[in-house]
């Protein structure tokens, strides 16, 4: 089937119900991201990423788990917030849906669920826009990603230039092209390829850097970073997050909110040591994690090759040069 | 903030039970002294004021201002001694210098003058203490309440011209009667 | 000879003869036009040192991470010279902890669209304030006129309008810190932020939250922010973080003296940490 | 070469004539460039505060701000003092904030932000180039002439608007004097009020104002008045007469106290001719007295030649004598020597 | 967990009646980490305190909230209270229901829901709190006196007589400050000489006081009880143990220089005494004019001194003491009134001259003997202007303030004129003639009976013609230029603090007004007290004043002083800035806006991340520290802290209070 461009944006006014929230990628004040679709919204299919990634649609930045109370006996009280509404994502890309593989990995398998995870993405549909052209800094398709597909999307539509193939990948996506009917025709058109000029390779990458863990590369990268969040902001990926609560006298909420592994305080422990009290670990950590740890845990990079960090750090410090370099060592 | 967050705007009306919150920070030599002279005076002011007491107005931390207004009071008072009458010599004039510029700092974030004032109130000052109380909650009240919490719709800078219009271009609430007369 | 030509004969020499165990500049990124900052330790890494008006960052913080190695060598503009002066005057770093070559500056671009980037359209000092020796010579650029410009439009708008505008900002932080830790003011041991302590400020991303931080970020920086503009530069969600800080020096410089703060090492206290009995009084 | 925004005001073609010409003759000869600035008006000075300050202030900084948007970069020079104490008000008053500048804005309709100087003619010859440019220049040094430097009210006061450093006792004008060699002399009126704009309105209290003057400069031992002021100049200048008259009616001895404008004088001192610089067109007879000091200046001169042609005798007849003494010493030892020498062979013959 | 102790009191009907304070009790005892709640009629009184007393051993009670009245009431109280219990004084907070809340409002609800939130936020600070400790400082019972004028003398004389240990210190050779210059005071005419010379030579021979001429304060550190102060005593060149105080070596020497006592109307030699009735009664050797010390040849002065005292070797003598209380009284000078008023000539004419200069033309011993002769030409001047208020009450040139003699010495010069010069005139131009004091409107009445006359206004203008000093000015009341051809011109000048004060004070962190003077910690309720606690004002180091006033308030300070020695130990105030180490950066924003200079940066030795550093930390002198807590703002990590009033207390007080 396809979708011509001209029919998008009648579409997605169609898809946008009271039952269910469509988020689009769009500015809102500035700034890029996935925003509430309303009759205002102006959604930009054209930009290739988003500055902030979709992953706060799973795993919002503030969390609230739940509120509590005591009641008149003493005995605390647990309220949960009612979440169940069924989203939308219309436009996500297809390296921000292999970041959703990988979140997917750490909050839902390996005996761990993480409910409120659970529940988003269970009420999440993704329709994801294949790329035909590339920012500077994407290189996902040397993070093992095709920019024309997202076997994970429950639609995708591949960006023949004037047209998408739309191709229904689950259930749940069958359900939604079906209801699109009026907005769609027959027909398989031959996708754009996409041209990406920033690639790197990484050929034994991962196994270099099981034995690299005392090299001076990591004093050479550390020493320019800032040890700002910016990188685990944006990151698709960056999941980590610290439970803490505000308390009221005896009514508070249990919330969670993201953390940076470049803070100076995360894994800073009760008695007041850090095992990475410096950049230098922290660094390390950051990296091995997108490179390694991840790979020998879930068998996949932590790194989709979005381009965020190398777009944004605020002193250019470059995950695709340290694959190179880390590539080169003899 | 999240994205559902940030898109869902909620209006919530003042009920009529309302009243307004301020806390007043007052310094322990002159202004609270000055309150319990007001009270052996037997004056009468609003309860909706609650002291809280410090040694010396150069002990204000603007950072208890917006922990005030960012949990819920809707107006905020700093007092002290009058410049020269320091208990400490000199603290309130670095208050007045450091307050000076906070209250500007806020205000210019769009904080309404009268939800943080300061003020110079001497342990004799009893009358004084009532009606600057009085009048900041009256004020205070006239604002309505302070949800500084709330979500906010979109938002563009107004373009200002430049050059020679820029003069002209002061809003009109603002404009001088004589001018616009 | 050029500018970073001197620059990489200087390195080489500062480093070979021991003078500085590392030494500061800038190296070429990956993309066209895109610079890095580079620390080197090494003589023969001198050729990597760029110089050239697409080098964006401020070094200054650089100088308080790598003093605990030695002597630290760097190249210093405007901006980087006025953030040494910084934290010499804080107490981070001694004036003999570091040796400043000091490169004339007339604005530095965006790599993408060759526009002179926003903070050095406001600079005001484009050459280093203090350095031990130049290379090549001062840019001499003038100083825009209008330091406050971007306060007095925000100044103009209505209460409302500042309400909403400052909101919106809030809503929109991300708190990464990528102000903070770039900023050459912002030199704690501890960050506020980063204490748990109890009440204190809270971990929720939310607009109070954020206010919290940004507010106290500009009372603490106030009287000594050097204008650099770099927590702007820095802020992946393009906050206009320099109309707050601005705001402050502004008030600062119309009620207690024009000052300009970081321009020497003699400088006079801050403005906050001092007072004069004639103050203007507001508050009788 | 110097160049500076010129704020002639209304006596720079009239009653100051002399001192616009010497001024121009002189800043000639020394590279100061004076532009005029275009389209100036009248400083406003006194009659404009009495009708209205904000007229008071807008007056001169219309001329100001014409200069800031025309000669931009360039201080303004008003070798008048009133002029300068106007516009020196004026920009005083502008820089003291932006509310006022916007004020002045509103009622001239024009920008004016308060960035060039305002200076007296004097002050634009405190500079070093000017002083080395004037020594260079001087061909006649006017010694023997004891001049009293008179610089009037309105270039001192009010004293905070001028940033005058010393209001009782000025000493730009003294420096100048003794860098063309004349000798400015001690006294008390250098600032005293010559009662120039009551003269008409309340004679009786103004004349003895210049009298006094007159008298302090005479009882200092002064040859003639110096002065920066076209104001206190014509005041002084033209009621010599009248005061003379009155004190001769008294049985008191007349003065004889001429006036110069301070660049007259160093005109003079670069060679200019009297009428080149404007003395020809004073009140009180002014030219007999610089022939007189000229005259003394060539005795002193001829006399010290002498002294000096004398000492240089005495020296060398002294230097003589020396010579003379230390020879015939050199001579007795020399004998004392031989018989020295002598008594020694004889000793030896012995 | 902390266990709250809640005491609730009625006082009577004075809470009772506006506020429920069952249904506060009620609420109290909802919140967390409250054990113990109790309500009292009258908490304060003995039942009531006993009733606290037993609370807290029965329910195990380690933080109490009293809701009572006013902090400012009874907070010593039941700080003392405490002490007696093992609950530590300082885990206590106040509520103040009555003052702010019972008495100020009528509405029984609102009073009663604010007397709620006024509990909630003690309740939530007083479980922040941290228990205090005072210390004990030792009071060393020796005091120190800076100046050895009038008001110098009678503090040290009144502290010795009490029994105490006294040291003055005085900068000039000899005691006496400005009063042995004068020749008469006001208003009883005696003989200023006659009464200040006798106080010096008790002073000189109290056994109880040390006398140090010729020296100066070079250091100070330490705080009340405990101040270390080193003092530099110039060297004299004179072994005053051998000197005799013959006078011998003054009458040979043979270099003149211009005598300062005399106000440089007469010559003095260059070893000497400042005036002949000096004490120490010995010689010092001026080193700067000395010809054997400057150039080495001379040496007369040894050869003529019959006991081999001088000591051309001699070095400046540094020596450290501990003393337990300072007193300043360093006086003042008379302002320079030459570059401030160049239309009184500035300094050019001779005859111009100040009221210091007229005391010893008119007094017996001075340069004239007593004859009042103009210095240009030692004629007898016949016109004498006075002009008052030079430099006094004249913002724009001088001083903004009166200094308060001067009305009555100027008097006391047109009197002193008139008498000596029978045929004399005396014009006496005045602002105002301020004449509080016993006697004292008498003493000028009189003046005015002798002929004086007084000319209201000031003289504008004054210049020299033909061997008169001309003075030209207003008579204000009858607005009138006014003509006053003078012989000699008395400028009665202000009095400004001594030279060197700012450095002095600095040194012990004494406040200064704008005007030099040093402040007073309460203008009207601590007059002679500063606010470093120890150190204390006499005379005129704190202002303008006369010889009386002077002498009541040295007796004032050494009244306080007295009180001070007496104690053996002094309890130190435990509410204090703390500072953190770890997070304290040493930038020092603190150490400046200290106004006791109480916080000093030191370097320590830390081991972080398993290394040793050393780094600058900031450091309270818990003597010095008032608890104000203007450091702690200054510091942006928050590692300043003010015990007592934390910033974690104080937050969580707002939170508190938030939350109603």
């Amino acid at each position: 089937m396809i979708l011509t461009k001209q029919n998008l944006m009648p579409l997605l006014r169609n898809l946008t119900g009271a039952e269910r929230d469509v988020f689009v990628p769009t500015q809102v004040d500035g700034v890029s991201k996935f925003a509430l679709m309303d009759k205002g919204t102006v959604p930009d299919f054209e930009q290739v990423n988003t500055t902030m990634p979709p992953k706060d649609l799973l795993f919002p930045q503030t969390q609230k788990m739940y509120h509590f109370d005591v009641d008149a006996n003493g005995s605390y009280r647990i309220h949960e917030y009612d979440e169940s509404r069924e989203q939308l994502v219309f436009g996500i890309r297809p390296c921000d849906m292999r970041s959703i593989v990988c979140l997917d990995e750490v909050f839902l398998t390996k005996g761990f669920v993480d409910e409120f995870y659970a529940n988003a993405r269970e009420k999440l549909t993704c329709v994801c826009i294949g790329c035909a052209s590339a920012a500077e800094t994407c290189f996902c398709a040397s993070m093992d990603v095709d920019p024309q597909l997202a076997p994970n999307a429950d639609v995708m539509l591949q960006d023949c230039g004037d047209v998408y193939n739309v191709i229904a990948q689950t259930p749940k996506g069958e359900v939604e092209v079906a209801a699109w009917a009026p907005f769609v025709e027959e027909g398989v058109v031959e996708p754009v390829t996409c041209e990406q000029s920033l690639a790197v390779s990484m050929e034994g990458v991962v196994d270099k850097l099981e034995g690299m863990y005392d090299h001076p590369i990591w004093d050479n990268l550390s020493i320019k970073c800032l040890n700002c969040g910016t990188c685990t902001y944006l990151c698709p990926t960056c999941h980590c997050f610290d439970i803490s609560q505000d308390m009221r006298r005896k009514d508070g909420v249990r919330f969670r909110c993201w953390d940076s592994c470049m803070f100076s305080e995360y894994t800073m422990m009760a008695g007041g040591h850090n095992p990475r009290p410096e950049k230098l670990e922290r660094v390390r950590n950051r990296f091995m994690h997108k490179l390694n740890f991840f790979e020998r845990r879930y068998g996949m990079s932590l790194c989709v090759g979005c381009g965020r960090c190398v777009e944004k750090c605020p002193v250019a410090l470059d995950i695709t040069r340290l694959i190179d370099d880390v590539a080169a060592i003899g | 903030m999240s994205v559902v967050e940030a898109n869902k705007t909620a209006q919530v009306g003042v009920p009529d039970s309302w009243e307004p919150k301020v806390i007043a920070f007052c310094c322990h030599w002159c202004t609270y002294t000055g309150a319990d002279l007001a009270g052996l005076n037997r004056m009468n002011y609003p309860a909706n004021v609650r002291v809280l007491r410090i040694p010396c107005s150069g002990r204000m931390n603007p950072q208890y201002v917006i922990e005030a207004l960012n949990k819920g009071c809707d107006g905020v008072l700093v007092c002290g001694c009058h410049p020269g009458d320091c208990h400490y010599v000199t603290g309130n004039y670095y208050a007045r210098r450091r307050m000076m510029i906070f209250k500007r700092l806020l205000e210019y974030e769009g904080l309404e003058p009268e939800r943080f004032q300061v003020r110079w109130i001497s342990g004799a000052e009893a009358g004084k203490f009532r009606d600057t109380v009085m009048s900041v909650v009256e004020q205070v009240r006239a604002l309505g309440p302070l949800n500084l919490t709330r979500e906010i719709p979109q938002f563009e800078l107004p373009a200002v011209p430049d050059g020679q219009e820029a003069f002209n271009a002061v809003p009109e609430e603002v404009m001088p009667e004589e001018v616009s007369a | 000879m050029t500018a970073q030509d001197t620059i990489r004969a200087r390195a080489r020499e500062l480093l070979e003869n021991g003078e500085v165990t590392t030494f500061i500049g800038w190296e070429s990124g990956r993309f066209e036009n895109q610079t890095t900052p580079l620390v080197i330790t090494d003589a023969s890494d001198a050729d990597k040192l760029v110089c050239n008006e697409y080098c964006v960052n401020t070094l200054a913080k650089y100088a308080r991470d790598v003093v605990t190695r030695g002597k630290v060598g760097m190249v210093v503009r405007g901006c980087d010279s006025r953030g040494i002066v910084r934290l010499i005057n804080d107490q981070v770093i001694n004036r003999e902890d570091v040796y400043l070559i000091g490169v004339g500056c007339a604005g530095v671009r965006d790599r993408k669209t060759g526009e002179l980037l926003k903070k050095c359209a406001e600079c005001r000092h484009g050459d280093p304030v203090i350095c031990d020796e130049m290379a090549g010579d001062a840019a001499g650029r003038p100083q825009p006129s209008e330091r406050f410009k971007e306060v007095h439009e925000v100044e103009l708008m209505t209460q409302p309008e500042r309400s909403r505008y400052f909101e919106g900002v809030y809503a929109k932080c991300i708190r990464c810190y990528a102000c903070r830790d770039v900023c050459p003011c912002c030199t704690c041991r501890e960050c506020f932020v980063d204490q748990r302590r109890e009440n204190w400020v809270g971990k929720q991303n939310n607009v109070a939250e954020n206010r919290f931080y940004s507010l106290t970020r500009v009372m603490h920086i106030a009287d000594r922010c050097i204008e650099c503009g770099e927590c702007e530069r820095a802020c992946p969600m393009g906050l206009p973080l320099m109309k707050l800080n601005r705001k402050v020096i502004k008030d600062l410089n119309d009620l207690f003296g024009e000052f300009e703060s970081s321009m020497t090492l003699d400088e006079e206290p801050g403005k906050l940490i001092t007072y004069d009995l004639v103050d203007c009084e507001e508050f009788m | 070469m110097m160049k500076y925004a010129y704020f002639p005001g209304c006596s720079a073609e009239t009653t100051g004539k002399s001192f616009t010409i010497s001024t121009s003759y002189v800043a000639d000869k020394i590279g100061v460039e004076l532009v005029e600035i275009p389209d100036w008006n009248c400083c406003g000075t006194s009659a404009a505060a009495l009708t209205s300050p904000e007229l008071a202030v807008a007056l001169p900084a219309r001329s100001l701000a014409i200069s800031e948007r025309e000669l931009p970069g360039l201080d303004v020079v008003a070798p008048c003092a009133g002029c300068y104490r106007s516009l020196k008000a004026s920009l005083a008053y502008a820089r003291e904030s932006q509310e006022n500048r916007d004020q002045i804005k509103r009622i001239i309709n024009a920008p004016y932000e308060a960035k060039a100087d305002v200076l007296t003619l004097l002050e634009v010859f405190e500079s070093d180039d000017v002083r080395e440019a004037i020594t260079a220049k001087v061909q006649r040094k006017l010694r023997c002439l004891k001049v009293a430097c008179y610089y009037g009210c309105a270039m001192v006061r009010p004293a905070d608007v001028c940033e005058c450093d010393n209001v009782e006792d000025p000493q730009q004008m003294d420096e100048l004097m003794r860098l063309i060699g004349a000798e400015p002399v001690s006294w008390a009126f250098k600032t005293e009020c010559c009662g120039a704009a009551q003269q008409m309105t309340v004679p009786v209290q103004a004349k003895p104002m210049i009298e006094r003057i007159f008298q302090n400069a005479a009882a200092n031992g002064a040859d003639c008045i110096v002065t920066s002021c076209p104001l206190c100049m014509l005041n002084l200048d033209m009621r010599e007469a009248e005061i003379n008259a009155a004190r001769v009616a008294r049985g008191e001895e007349p003065f004889d106290i001429p006036c110069y404008y301070f660049t007259e004088l160093i005109g003079l001192a670069m060679g200019a001719e009297p009428d080149e610089v404007g003395i020809g067109i004073h009140f009180h007879p002014a030219k007999t007295l610089l022939l007189q000091r000229e005259l003394d200046a060539l005795e002193l001169e001829y006399a010290e030649n002498e002294a000096r042609a004398a000492e240089e005798r005495k020296k060398a007849e002294m230097a003589a004598k020396i010579a003379a003494k230390k020879a015939e010493k050199a001579a007795k030892a020399a004998a004392a020597k031989s018989t020295d020498v002598a008594a020694e062979a004889e000793e030896v013959a012995r | 967990m902390s266990r709250i102790g809640v005491f609730i009191c009625y006082c009577g009907s004075n809470i009772a009646g506006t506020v429920d304070v069952e249904a506060v009790a009620e609420m109290a005892r909802t919140l967390p980490d409250v054990v113990h709640v109790e309500t009292n009629k009258y908490t304060c009184s003995d039942p009531g305190q006993e009733g606290v007393r037993n609370a807290i051993i029965s329910h195990e009670i380690d933080r109490v909230v009293v809701a009572a009245c006013s902090p400012r009431m009874h907070e010593p109280t039941w700080r003392k209270l405490l002490a007696d219990t093992p609950v530590n004084p300082y885990m206590l907070e106040v509520a103040n229901i009555r003052e702010q809340c019972s008495w100020v409002h009528k509405d029984r609800e609102v009073a009663t829901a604010k007397a709620m939130d006024l509990v909630k936020m003690a309740v939530a600070k007083v479980a922040r709190l941290q228990p205090l400790h005072s210390t004990e400082i030792p009071v060393h019972k020796k005091a120190l006196v800076i100046g050895g004028g009038i008001a110098g003398m009678q503090t040290a004389l009144d502290i010795a007589d009490a029994g105490f240990k006294v040291t003055i210190v005085e900068r000039e050779t000899s005691l006496g400050g400005k009063m042995v210059m004068l020749d008469k005071t006001f208003p009883t005419m005696d003989c200023s000489a006659c009464i200040c010379t006798p106080k010096m030579s008790e002073v000189g021979n109290h056994p109880n006081i040390t006398v140090k001429s010729y020296s100066e304060v070079e250091n100070v550190s330490g705080y009340i009880g405990n101040f270390e102060v080193t003092i530099r005593e110039k060297a004299k060149y004179i072994d005053y143990n051998l000197c005799t105080g013959c006078g011998a070596c003054e009458t040979k020497c043979p270099q003149k220089v211009v005598n300062d006592f005399e106000q440089g109307m007469s010559e003095r030699t260059a070893i000497y005494k400042m005036f002949p009735q000096a004490v120490p009664a010995k010689p010092v050797i001026d080193a700067a004019h000395c010809r054997k010390l400057a150039q080495g040849k001379c040496g007369v002065c040894a050869k003529v001194c019959p006991t081999g005292a001088i000591n051309y070797e001699d070095e400046d003598k540094l020596t450290t003491e501990t003393y337990g209380a300072v007193v300043f009284a360093t006086g003042y000078k008379l302002i320079d009134w030459k570059p401030l008023y160049p239309e009184y000539g500035g300094g050019a004419y001779p005859d111009v001259i100040t009221g210091l200069q007229f005391e010893r033309l008119v007094n017996a011993s001075g340069p004239t003997e007593g004859h009042i002769l103009r210095p240009s030409d030692n004629s007898e001047p016949k016109d004498v202007v006075i002009i008052k208020c030079v430099g006094s009450r004249d913002p724009n040139k001088g001083k903004a303030y009166c200094s308060r003699a001067c009305c009555m010495y100027s008097a006391k010069h047109a009197h002193q004129y008139l008498d000596k010069v029978p045929d004399g005139r005396c014009y006496v131009f005045y602002m105002d003639v301020r004449t509080p004091g016993k006697g004292y409107d008498e003493f000028y009445m009189n003046t005015l009976h002798d002929g004086a006359q007084y000319i209201r206004g000031r003289v504008s203008k004054i210049y020299q013609e033909g061997g008169k000093l001309i003075c030209k000015g207003e008579d204000t009341l009858t607005s009138q230029q006014v003509t006053v051809e003078a012989d000699m011109v008395v400028l009665e000048t202000a009095m400004v603090p001594a030279d060197g004060i700012d450095e002095l004070a600095a040194k012990f962190t004494v406040g200064r007004d704008a005007d030099s003077w040093l402040v007073e910690a309460h203008a009207k309720l601590r007059p002679v007290e500063t606010n470093t606690a120890g150190i204390y004002l006499a005379g005129t180091c704190q202002g303008p004043k006369d010889i009386p006033d002077s002498v009541c308030q040295a007796g004032a300070a050494a009244s306080k002083v007295i009180g001070l020695l007496n104690k053996d130990v002094l309890q130190s105030n435990p509410q204090i800035s703390h500072v953190n180490e770890a997070i304290c950066q040493g930038d020092g924003a603190c150490v400046g806006i200290c106004p006791y200079g109480a916080i000093q940066i030191v370097q320590k030795t830390f081991r972080e991340n398993s290394r040793k550093v050393t780094r600058p930390v900031a450091q309270v002198n818990p003597g010095l520290c008032q608890g104000c807590g203007a450091c702690t703002v200054t510091c942006r990590a928050g590692a300043m802290d003010l015990l007592g009033y934390t910033n974690e207390s104080i937050m969580r007080e707002v939170d508190a209070l938030c939350q109603w």
